[in-house]
């Protein structure tokens, strides 16, 4: 039982990668779709809180939306991993309870 | 796996319905049974047949439309939030009905899975 | 509210949390988003409502919405217990943060912390935040 | 003084509609002239006459419509924005009507203050 | 030449607030509108950096929508001044432009 | 874009600031701002566009959107030239808070400090921000 969270706003405009950060368990995930993607850089004033919980719970970002907003070159936080939207869907099985921080 | 799908904005606004959208193609080319696809709050603009946008922008609404219609995926637009909002029968695309807040509860205990889409 | 039959339905029971993260009027989401506990209610199905972030705004006593022309919903939380959803919680932290107290809110709730939010979120079949 | 107003959201789903008609009704009742009222993005949709929301709440398309003809006050929807999201003129509401952006940019050079409400 | 600055987001939500105090010049109006009407509470995780530019910056929040959310009777920040709509359109006359932070 | 006719309008200069705070595709205000800037600019008005906050991604070059199915609407800034938009700042603060420099740009633009963008803010008649 641990659950898949989806964070999909630019940590920089919202506070809900923080809420969701705060709330998520360890050996849960975090999959960043959309402007959540954001959360995925490396080098920015949102990444240390991230990048903190690396390894107590798994961070993914979906590959689309990185490409689509131009971060395909930018170095992204350490332990993320990108999936694609055949890998959302796998994750959703994977995991017992989908919780989406909108 | 049986999955439910909750789309809580419309078309062209935000990105939801664009990636609700991309979720549930990929989840039937994976051979997964989509429950239904409920569109509520702002999502039930999605079912908007009048809406034209420029010809080399996707069309939301025909996505879902051709979806629904060509792998029998319910699209479920809540009838109160329609209302509201001005959509009824007649804006209706092919593929799309309107019904209660009943049908998102049954897809939830149907489905293995229920993934909300939204702001 | 809408038509349906409650005996109609004769399915498994499943465990619905409702995790609401948003301030009332300012969008719409509270107000839509209790129709559909109240719904789900009415399916029979075991359902908890949570309050964290700024979802704790929505139960604040005193509303007074006549000068912005909008409907006061909030006397509809308490309709919750006639439909029987008895499993009502509000986070200690969201809480604190927005300088409110239990005794700032329209009905009795049980407050939990943070971390006991998160073990009661992991037990769910169903989340649907709004 | 002369005054444009900019709205950016459809009814019902954020308070910005609320906010630009309450203000809108205060600047008229000040004796200040309204050059314009431009709904643009999801703005557009309060122009949907056939919004039908609970007899206990307010109906925006309707507030807007009455103020607009009883005060001669110019609703104007953004022609792009409306076709993308499937408002034409058949959906109009009374005392709207539909036409270019180039109306907004003239509503910021003509007043002398233009005030945006949004998400 | 002072701006008047409107702000309708919830602090504890979204970083329009502080987005907006980093730019207020002195001189200028912050004005609290809908769910922006929760940066003028006292004593929250939000009202120090609210409270700090008090006295540099005039600080307004629009009474309807405070009263909507319940919070007539909650101790609001020093200096704050409650308005109507009618007051809404006298700050837009007094200022030289309205800059939303949406 | 639409249609209208230059040379019909003959009023006064304005100085209009459009100001960009919203990361693009996310949302369509990047979008349908960008469609308001270039009619602005054909009335012969005093165009200043400014980039801040998430705005800066606005103009993150390498945009790649066919995985999303959306319209990579990032080439139409290099448009603003042609039609005399020459007025384009983006924020310091908000580049380096994001890890952006000049190089990641996709269009020349002159990099003001939040203080002076307030500045140029102060001497505007009509501000619109998306």
């Amino acid at each position: 039982m641990a659950l898949l969270h989806t964070v999909n706003k630019s940590p920089f405009e919202r506070n809900s990668l923080s809420d969701c950060l705060r709330r998520a368990k360890n050996g849960s995930a975090v999959l960043l779709i959309e402007d959540g993607v954001y959360g995925a850089l490396q080098g920015t004033s949102a990444s240390d809180e991230i990048s903190s919980r690396d390894g107590s719970i798994k961070l993914y970002a979906l590959g689309p939306d990185v490409d689509a907003r131009g971060l395909s070159e930018k170095p992204l936080i350490d332990g993320l991993e990108l999936i694609d939207y055949a890998g959302f869907v796998d994750l959703v099985e994977e995991y017992s309870s989908v919780q989406s921080w909108l | 796996m049986k999955l439910g799908i909750l789309v809580n904005e419309g078309p062209f606004t935000h990105q939801a319905s664009d990636t609700a959208y991309q979720f549930t193609k990929a989840a039937l080319e994976k051979g997964h049974e989509i429950v239904r696809v409920f569109f509520y709050h702002d999502g039930v603009n999605n079912s908007n047949k009048q809406a034209d946008p420029p010809s080399d922008d996707r069309n939301l609404v025909t996505l879902w439309s051709e979806l629904g219609q060509e792998h029998g995926v319910e699209l479920v637009v809540c009838v109160a939030a329609a209302m509201r909002r001005g959509i009824n029968d007649d804006l209706l695309a092919a593929g799309f009905k309107i019904s209660g807040l009943g049908q998102l509860v049954e897809a939830g205990i149907i489905g293995d899975r229920l993934v909300t889409f939204g702001d | 509210m809408e038509d349906w039959e409650e005996d109609e339905f004769d399915g498994p029971v499943k465990k619905f949390m409702y995790v609401n993260r948003k301030a009332p009027y300012g969008t719409v989401y509270a107000l839509e988003g209790l129709e559909v506990v109240l719904i789900t209610a009415a399916f029979d199905q075991d359902v908890s409502l949570v309050f964290i972030d700024d979802g704790v705004f929505q139960i604040k006593k005193d509303q007074e919405t006549s000068g912005v022309n909008m409907k006061n919903f909030s006397p509809t939380y308490r309709a919750l217990e006639g439909y029987e959803v008895e499993k009502v919680y509000a986070e200690k932290e969201s809480l604190e943060a927005r300088g409110l107290s239990e005794e700032d809110l329209v009905i009795p709730v049980e407050i939990l912390s943070a971390a006991e939010i998160s073990e009661l979120m992991d037990t769910q079949d169903m989340i649907v935040s709004f």
